[in-house]
């Protein structure tokens, strides 16, 4: 069978692509991309958990599944309305670029 | 080495490459696609750890309609995304580097603690005890108000999204 | 077990056993049965398509006022034989500029999303591929895997028309998703698992006879999903040039088409394994492989049921097909959802089947209050379409399925 | 139904009203104010339920109608959400009810619901009035409905569900929730003309002040919650075995004990939020807001939260007092704070002009009133005050509001372009809008404690007799010179406004306004003669024992320890008696005879009246000494100092290596080193500089690199150094 | 357990593989005689013009997250649905408020007319 280990340190890598990802891509939508695989990987980290405390205290293990719908939920709240303002700032300023829209700028 | 840990390895590998393929391939459309393959190596995971009803949703939530989405966005706002220039910021060095040490860190972090080397033995049939899911979500005394919080959450999304992307009547170009 | 109580568990056992007498350990046996039997299955779905092609042919034909295929052997028999023979060797055009990996994933990704659904139905009593505790749930996620594969191909092959078609075909896949998950969520609730195969141990009598309202809803949503006349306006030839698989050809096109009349197929049997009780019936206990017969009877009722709502159906325009789905049905099954759940729970401690009756009284009533409503909501105006003299646009030939005869 | 279930009912009727007129109904202006009214009336009727029920039951002080479920499972713990209604929060619950209910049924009047759209109005902007023809066909002005009608009644539901909320809650987590949900809608409503430049403004400064007590507030809370595992109040506040070892524990900070530390963090959150003299910038320009919102939000609700909260804090405050004994740190700042800001704001007071900013400085003051009689300990009285001054307040406000309506009609009659709420353009509307006159009259007398029939007398005079039983002297005379002015300033206000004769046209042309916005007015005026034959000390000569104190039972029941043994003395007595008719009197004398429209204070007292006017520099001194230096900061340290130095220097400085490199071999080799030297440092600075000039973004991913960039390094630090337990 | 997950696997493999053989067959079966003309993109007989991208409209988003929403929600009432049998009647009633909400969301964007497709 297969250790905690792995799973633990894939879900660590996903995490880390993820967030590069975040930090250096330019557009918006693959920004987003890349917060989802690091959703991923936390998800992943709360599995491989549900299972460990599975197999010491038994089923009905319920925290973590619970916190992985919520996740999902969280992800799906989050590239809805991540993705419309995308579309709408597009539709204003024709670009979907993260550093054109400096509207951060002082 | 079990037959199991080899297709881990290999769905492991798999889904690591296409994330980096993600966040490094030029052509968005591409990086989307690898997105759906990398998901589909995360719920092929969440199959190995016995959480077949997460591996599901994940195909269902993530495959099914969260990638559709992003592709529809793709698609929405294209004509800016040409191939020329490069997708990521000019001082990309820096993020690769941090999240090299970030990933040395966790790993680090990790190895201290005693049981990271356990093995993960099969479970019985029914360790993924969906009704006791379902239930808890909807027990005062669980989690119910995360359940309704979920729901207006989703609500806010719906409405918040369509405002913010329904044309305007007064559009300004 | 004998033979002919259940012939195929009796053969699987038998191929085990040989399997173990060859001295492979149970793991690898258990394996290499399993390959086996996916093949098995998969291939026999495959070949069933061309009986299908073949059924459809005729029966759309009849409704049509023709013949349909009656030249090549008894009945025509053997014709999807020839096209199959033509079309493998027809020549596969690959257009310039096209997304190699993309555009040749597509067509296996449609057909391989329909095989899937395979793997986890019971087909009788002891014969299904397995039996997983979600089974309901994977049935409807693979389909989305079938909205991936459309738009690599749609995306694939470089063409605005595809890609339009294939735009149109996930938005309407997607959009019908809705009421078909949700409506898919009524006999999760009654049975109290996921399970398709305690899904249907649990049906007596056939949730269609406790939930119509949802067995209604599940039906068109399943029709719709299958993108199939009177839904199929992403290969509309009339209004897109053909759909997102404009640009293939030869088995690849065909693909496509196999997927279609394949997931029609498993459409219909789906419905059956999950509202009309699957392979239950007289005797089907006892005698697994009579489960099997009436299994398929049952689906090949209900494939017929859809050819008939294809053959005789106008084809939706784009609008009144978000309209159908977004204002009628997905709306229609959540109160469904809640009826039911209301309903069944107050009569929780009443007698079956006074709790039956009540649910499907229940049904019936939100039937019959939607309908009021919707022929209230419904546009009397209709848009208008060129001039009436057109003999194209006169009401009397409306019924004409473009190319519908002539596919594959 | 249970008790504990209508608690938990009361505050979602207000909710569900504003998302169905924010989701369905903003179109439909009618339907919006229907749902809201519902609404508070629906929690109206709860409240009062609740509260009859409370007050019926006997020691409720020990066994409080409490419920609570979890809410999120963190860990072992869980963060709990629940109810309670013990003696305070249900004279809060009480007078919050009837002021939300009144308020909402005084802004239907106020928004002219069922006059016609102005042509000109605009979303945003004050409604300007529009033209209708009368009878004889002759055009006319009326005022015009407000254009963003259900945006109003949606706002102010969703601000009386945060104030319910605060209300019944049991816990400090729902208690913050709602606080900061107020807080937003303050900010939404003080800016809801958002068209008016001066409105922006004022939301903003509104906001941020707030933010600054608030944050302190959440450090107090997280400390709390870190020492003490819980937020629950019955299990902080009810809980002497943890208020000990709060008050012995000491705190790494200028050696307060725990307690002390505590609250103190949470009492700056008060002062942001019930607007004492640090912070006290904003509620006066908050009157840019309609005036409904500051009746409810500025004058009877939201101000009262953060009272409400010390009061409730209380036995944290004051743990380790005795009553007799020296007062505990946090109480002494509180009184000193309090009683300043009591005599500070009232000072202002006097020279305001502006009908609604003396309301908000006597506001303030009267707010510094309270903080200071809980500094002294008088607890009973601080929370009598409180309710009373709730009633009297929200009274003055609705009626200035009714005041501005009326000169707001006579100025579209006449035409004539003066500012409607300047006191000084009114004078005699007593016969214009005699209700109006009548029940301002009332509130006026509460406010500045009239004797014997008003509310306010009570409380003030209670208030005096704590802070003189309280042995404090300072504080005492304090409020004593405090009152005089207030009496002082309410009489200025009422003769300025109604007695006299109209000093404009516009005035002459006012008139009452519409029942709708009277009623409120006739049952406030009701409560605040009312609510003070509630609490009549025991040892009044004369009345007192009349009538029980049942207040100072009722929620001096609270206190676990029993109050000091009250020292007869009729010193405050008399001072108060004093102060109210004096500063009356002097009021009506001074005013009486003015005709001109100019303050004879200005003359009299010259310069100190214009440091008044100019609320003591204040503001100008905050602009210089807080908002510059903010500015500095953010932009040369922040932006020029982290962003271009750390980040563009690890890339600049090999490149600058480079040309100072270069520049020295070739001065080493050709050039005379003067003129090298010069044109190297001039190159690379000016390469530096052309460098530099690219680097400005906005971008918000170098922040999150830095962000990360920090978090990467404390990981490293603690592996290498700490490690993990 | 795994095993039912593993012959989901061999399925899924196969059920890919068989397509692809049998359109390698084909393609090896087939005449290959590619020439420009035949490989150009189908536009109707027309040139094409431009990059195969015209803008799409807004609706394919909407309609696709309101999709996104409803799936989600679905895949939170499974369990529910799983449990059904033995929860009590406040259970229900939650669900169904879980469930009203989002009609709340439904009707908001039909409100909107978001649902409309012209």
């Amino acid at each position: 069978m297969i250790p905690l280990s792995w799973y633990l340190i894939a879900a660590a890598a996903l995490f880390c692509i993820g967030l590069f990802g975040v930090l250096s891509r330019k557009n918006a939508v693959s920004i987003l991309m890349s917060v989802e695989l690091m959703l991923n990987a936390v998800n992943i980290n709360l599995l491989a958990f549900w299972h460990y405390h599975t197999q010491l205290q038994g089923a009905g293990q319920i925290t973590p599944q619970v916190f992985v719908a919520m996740v999902f939920i969280v992800a799906a709240a989050e590239v809805a309305v991540g993705l419309a303002l995308i579309i709408s700032a597009y539709r204003r300023r024709e670009t979907p670029v993260v550093d054109e829209m400096t509207l951060l700028k002082g | 080495m079990s037959g199991l840990q080899i297709v881990f390895l290999i769905v492991a590998v798999v889904t690591l490459f296409s994330g980096v393929m993600v966040v490094a391939s030029r052509k968005m459309m591409h990086s989307a696609l690898w997105l759906i393959l990398t998901l589909l190596g995360v719920a092929i995971l969440f199959a190995t750890l016995q959480a077949g009803f997460f591996a599901i949703v994940q195909v269902l939530v993530y495959i099914g309609a969260i990638s559709i989405l992003i592709i529809f966005t793709l698609m929405l706002t294209r004509r800016v995304m040409d191939e020329e220039h490069p997708q990521v910021i000019k001082g990309w060095w820096l993020p690769a580097v941090m999240a090299v040490i970030l990933f040395g860190l966790i790993a680090g972090f990790l190895a201290t603690w005693k049981d990271f080397q356990v093995m993960l033995n099969e479970l019985p049939a029914d360790a993924e005890n969906l009704a006791a899911f379902g239930s808890a979500l909807v027990n005062p005394a669980g989690y119910v108000i995360p359940f309704e919080v979920a729901s207006v959450l989703l609500l806010a999304a719906l409405v918040g999204a369509i405002y913010i992307a329904a044309e305007r009547k007064e559009k300004v170009g | 077990m004998s033979f002919w109580r259940d012939p195929i568990i009796f053969i699987i056992e038998w191929a085990k056993g040989l399997l173990a007498g060859i001295g492979w350990g149970p793991g690898w046996a258990t394996t290499v049965g399993f390959v086996i039997g996916a093949f098995v299955l998969a291939a026999g779905a495959m070949f069933f398509v061309v009986f299908l092609i073949w059924y459809e042919r005729k029966l759309i034909g009849r409704l049509q006022d023709r013949f349909g295929p009656n030249r090549v052997g008894p009945w025509g028999l053997f014709q999807p034989i020839a096209d199959m023979l033509k079309i493998f060797t027809k020549e596969l055009i690959t257009p310039s500029g096209v997304d190699w990996i993309a555009y040749n994933l597509a067509p296996v990704l449609s057909v391989a999303a329909v095989l899937m659904m395979w793997a986890v139905t019971p087909f009788s009593k002891t014969f299904f591929g397995v039996n997983i505790s979600v089974g309901i749930l994977f049935l409807i996620a693979v389909g989305g895997l079938g909205e991936v594969g459309i738009i690599l191909a749609g995306w694939g092959s470089n063409n605005k028309y595809a890609l339009v078609g294939a735009l149109r075909a996930v938005a309407q896949l997607c959009s019908y998703e809705v009421p078909f998950v949700i409506s898919a969520l009524v006999p999760v609730m009654l049975t109290g698992s996921m399970s398709l195969v305690d899904i249907v141990e649990a049906q007596n009598p056939w949730y269609i006879l406790v939930a119509p309202a949802a067995a209604l809803i599940f039906f068109i949503a399943s029709v719709a999903e299958t993108g199939r006349a009177p839904f199929d306006l992403a290969e509309a030839e009339s209004e897109i040039v053909a759909g997102y698989n404009v640009e293939y050809s030869g088995l690849k096109f065909g693909m496509f088409f196999v997927g279609e009349f394949l997931h029609a197929f498993t459409a219909s049997f789906i419905f059956v394994t999950v509202f009309l009780g699957g392979w239950r019936g007289p005797g089907a206990d006892q005698i697994p492989v009579l489960g099997l017969v009436y299994f398929m009877i049952k689906t090949f009722i209900v494939y017929f049921a859809l050819i008939l709502f294809r053959g005789t159906n106008p084809r939706f325009r784009i609008d009144q097909m978000m309209d159908l789905n977004w204002k009628v049905l997905t709306p229609l099954s959540l109160v469904v959802i809640m009826v039911i759940a209301l309903v069944d729970r107050l009569f929780a401690s009443s007698a079956d089947w006074l709790r039956t009756v009540i649910l499907l009284a229940a049904n019936l009533v939100i039937l019959v209050v939607a309908e009021r409503l919707i022929r209230r909501g419904v546009k009397t105006t209709r848009p208008e379409v060129g001039s009436r003299q057109r003999p194209v646009a006169s009401p009397d030939n409306l019924f004409i399925q473009p190319g519908s005869g002539a596919k594959g | 139904m249970t008790s504990e279930t209508l608690i938990w009912l009361i505050p979602l009727p207000p909710l569900l009203a504003f998302f169905l007129i924010v989701l369905f109904t903003n179109r439909n202006k009618a339907l919006s104010h229907w749902l809201a009214l519902i609404a508070a009336g629906l929690s109206w009727l709860a409240g009062m339920v609740v509260f009859f029920r409370a007050v019926t039951t006997e020691g409720l002080s020990e066994h409080p109608f409490a419920q609570s479920i979890p809410w999120l499972p963190t860990g072992n713990t869980s963060l709990k959400i629940g109810i309670q209604i013990d003696p305070l929060s249900a004279v809060v619950l009480f007078f919050v009810a009837w002021t939300v209910l009144m308020i909402f049924i005084y802004s239907v009047g106020y928004h002219n619901f069922g006059q016609p759209a102005g042509k000109h109005d605009r979303k945003g902007l004050p409604p300007e009035g529009a033209e209708v023809k009368d009878k004889k066909g002759k055009i006319v002005h009326v005022p015009s409905i407000e254009p963003m009608y259900s945006r109003f009644f949606a706002l102010i539901s969703l601000f009386a569900f945060a104030m319910f909320l605060l209300v019944v809650t049991d816990n400090l987590l729902t208690l913050y929730v709602g606080w900061e949900i107020m807080g937003l809608c303050s900010y939404l409503l003080i800016g809801f003309w958002y068209a008016k430049e001066s409105a922006r403004k004022a939301m903003i400064k509104a906001f941020l002040t707030t933010r600054v007590g608030d944050v302190f507030m959440l450090l107090g809370l997280a400390a709390l919650y870190s020492l003490t595992d819980t937020l629950n109040y019955q299990e902080i506040l009810g809980n002497p075995a943890v208020l000990e070892q709060l008050a012995g524990a000491l705190s790494p900070v200028l050696g307060l004990s725990w307690a002390a530390l505590i609250g103190i963090l949470i009492f700056i959150g008060t002062v942001g939020k019930s607007a004492q003299f640090p912070l006290h910038i904003w509620l006066p320009d908050a009157m840019e807001g309609p005036t409904p919102v500051s009746a409810m939000i500025h004058a009877a609700t939201m101000v009262s939260a953060g009272v409400y909260l010390v009061i409730r804090f209380f036995p944290l405050l004051s743990a380790g007092w005795e009553p007799g004994g020296a007062v505990t740190t946090p109480m002494l700042v509180m009184g000193i704070i309090g009683a300043f800001t009591a005599l500070f704001a009232a000072t202002i007071a006097v020279a305001q002009n502006d009908v609604k900013r003396v309301l908000a400085y006597s506001t303030i003051s009267q707010l510094g009133y309270m903080i200071a009689a809980l500094g002294v300990g008088a607890y009973a009285a601080a929370a009598f005050h409180l309710v009373t001054h709730a009633f009297f307040k929200a009274l003055l406000f609705l009626g200035s509001g009714s005041i501005i309506h009326g000169m707001e009609h006579g100025v579209l009659h006449t035409g004539e372009h003066i500012d409607p709420q300047n006191m000084l353009n009114m004078g005699g509307l007593r016969k214009k809008m005699p209700v109006t006159f009548w029940t301002f009259l009332i509130g006026g007398l509460a406010l500045s404690g009239f004797p014997l029939v008003t509310a306010g007398f009570w409380s003030k005079d209670e208030i005096l007799s704590g802070a003189f039983k309280g042995g404090n002297m300072g504080v005492f005379i304090a409020l004593a010179l405090a009152a005089l002015l207030t009496a002082f300033y309410t009489a200025r206000q009422i003769t300025l406004t109604f007695l006299g004769q109209p000093r404009t046209k516009a005035a002459e042309h006012a008139h009452e306004s519409k029942w709708t916005m009277t009623l409120p007015l006739v049952v406030l005026s009701v409560f605040s003669v009312g609510a003070g034959w509630a609490g009549i000390p025991a040892d009044f000569p004369g009345l007192g024992g009349l009538i029980p104190n049942w207040f100072e039972e009722f929620v001096g029941s609270m206190l676990r320890s029993e109050p000091a043994e009250a020292i007869h003395s009729l010193v405050p007595l008399f001072t108060s008696l004093v102060v109210a008719l004096g500063g009356l009197a002097l009021g009506r004398v001074v005013y009486r005879r003015l005709s001109e429209r100019v303050d004879p204070l200005e003359r009299s007292l010259g310069g100190i009246y214009t440091v008044l006017k100019n609320k003591y520099y204040v503001d100008e001194f905050y602009q210089a000494a807080v908002i510059r230096p903010a500015n500095w900061v953010a932009n040369v340290f922040t932006y020029k100092f982290l962003d271009q130095t750390i980040i563009d220097g690890v890339l600049h400085a090999i490149a600058r290596f480079g040309v100072w490199l270069g520049n020295g071999l070739r001065n080493i080799i050709d050039l005379p080193v003067v003129n090298g030297a010069g044109d190297s440092a001039a190159r690379t600075t000016r390469g530096v500089g052309v460098f530099l000039r690219s680097k400005q973004s906005g971008r918000i991913q170098q922040y999150m690199v830095i962000a990360i960039s920090l978090l990467v390094l404390a990981g490293l630090v603690i592996y290498f150094t700490v490690g993990i337990s | 357990m795994l095993n039912d997950w593993l012959y989901v696997g061999i399925f899924a493999l196969v059920s890919m593989f068989l397509p692809a053989a049998a359109i390698s067959i084909a393609a090896l079966l087939s005449p290959k005689k590619p020439n420009s003309v035949k490989n150009a993109t189908y536009e109707c007989g027309m040139e094409t013009v431009g990059p195969a991208w015209a803008q799409m409209k807004v609706q394919y988003y909407v309609c696709t997250l309101v999709f996104l929403v409803f799936d989600v929600e679905a895949v939170l009432l499974f369990p529910w649905a799983v449990a059904y049998k033995q929860l009590p009647l406040y259970a229900v009633a939650e669900a169904i408020l879980f469930i009203l909400i989002l009609l709340g969301g439904l009707l908001y964007a039909w409100r909107k007319g978001a649902l409309e497709w012209l």
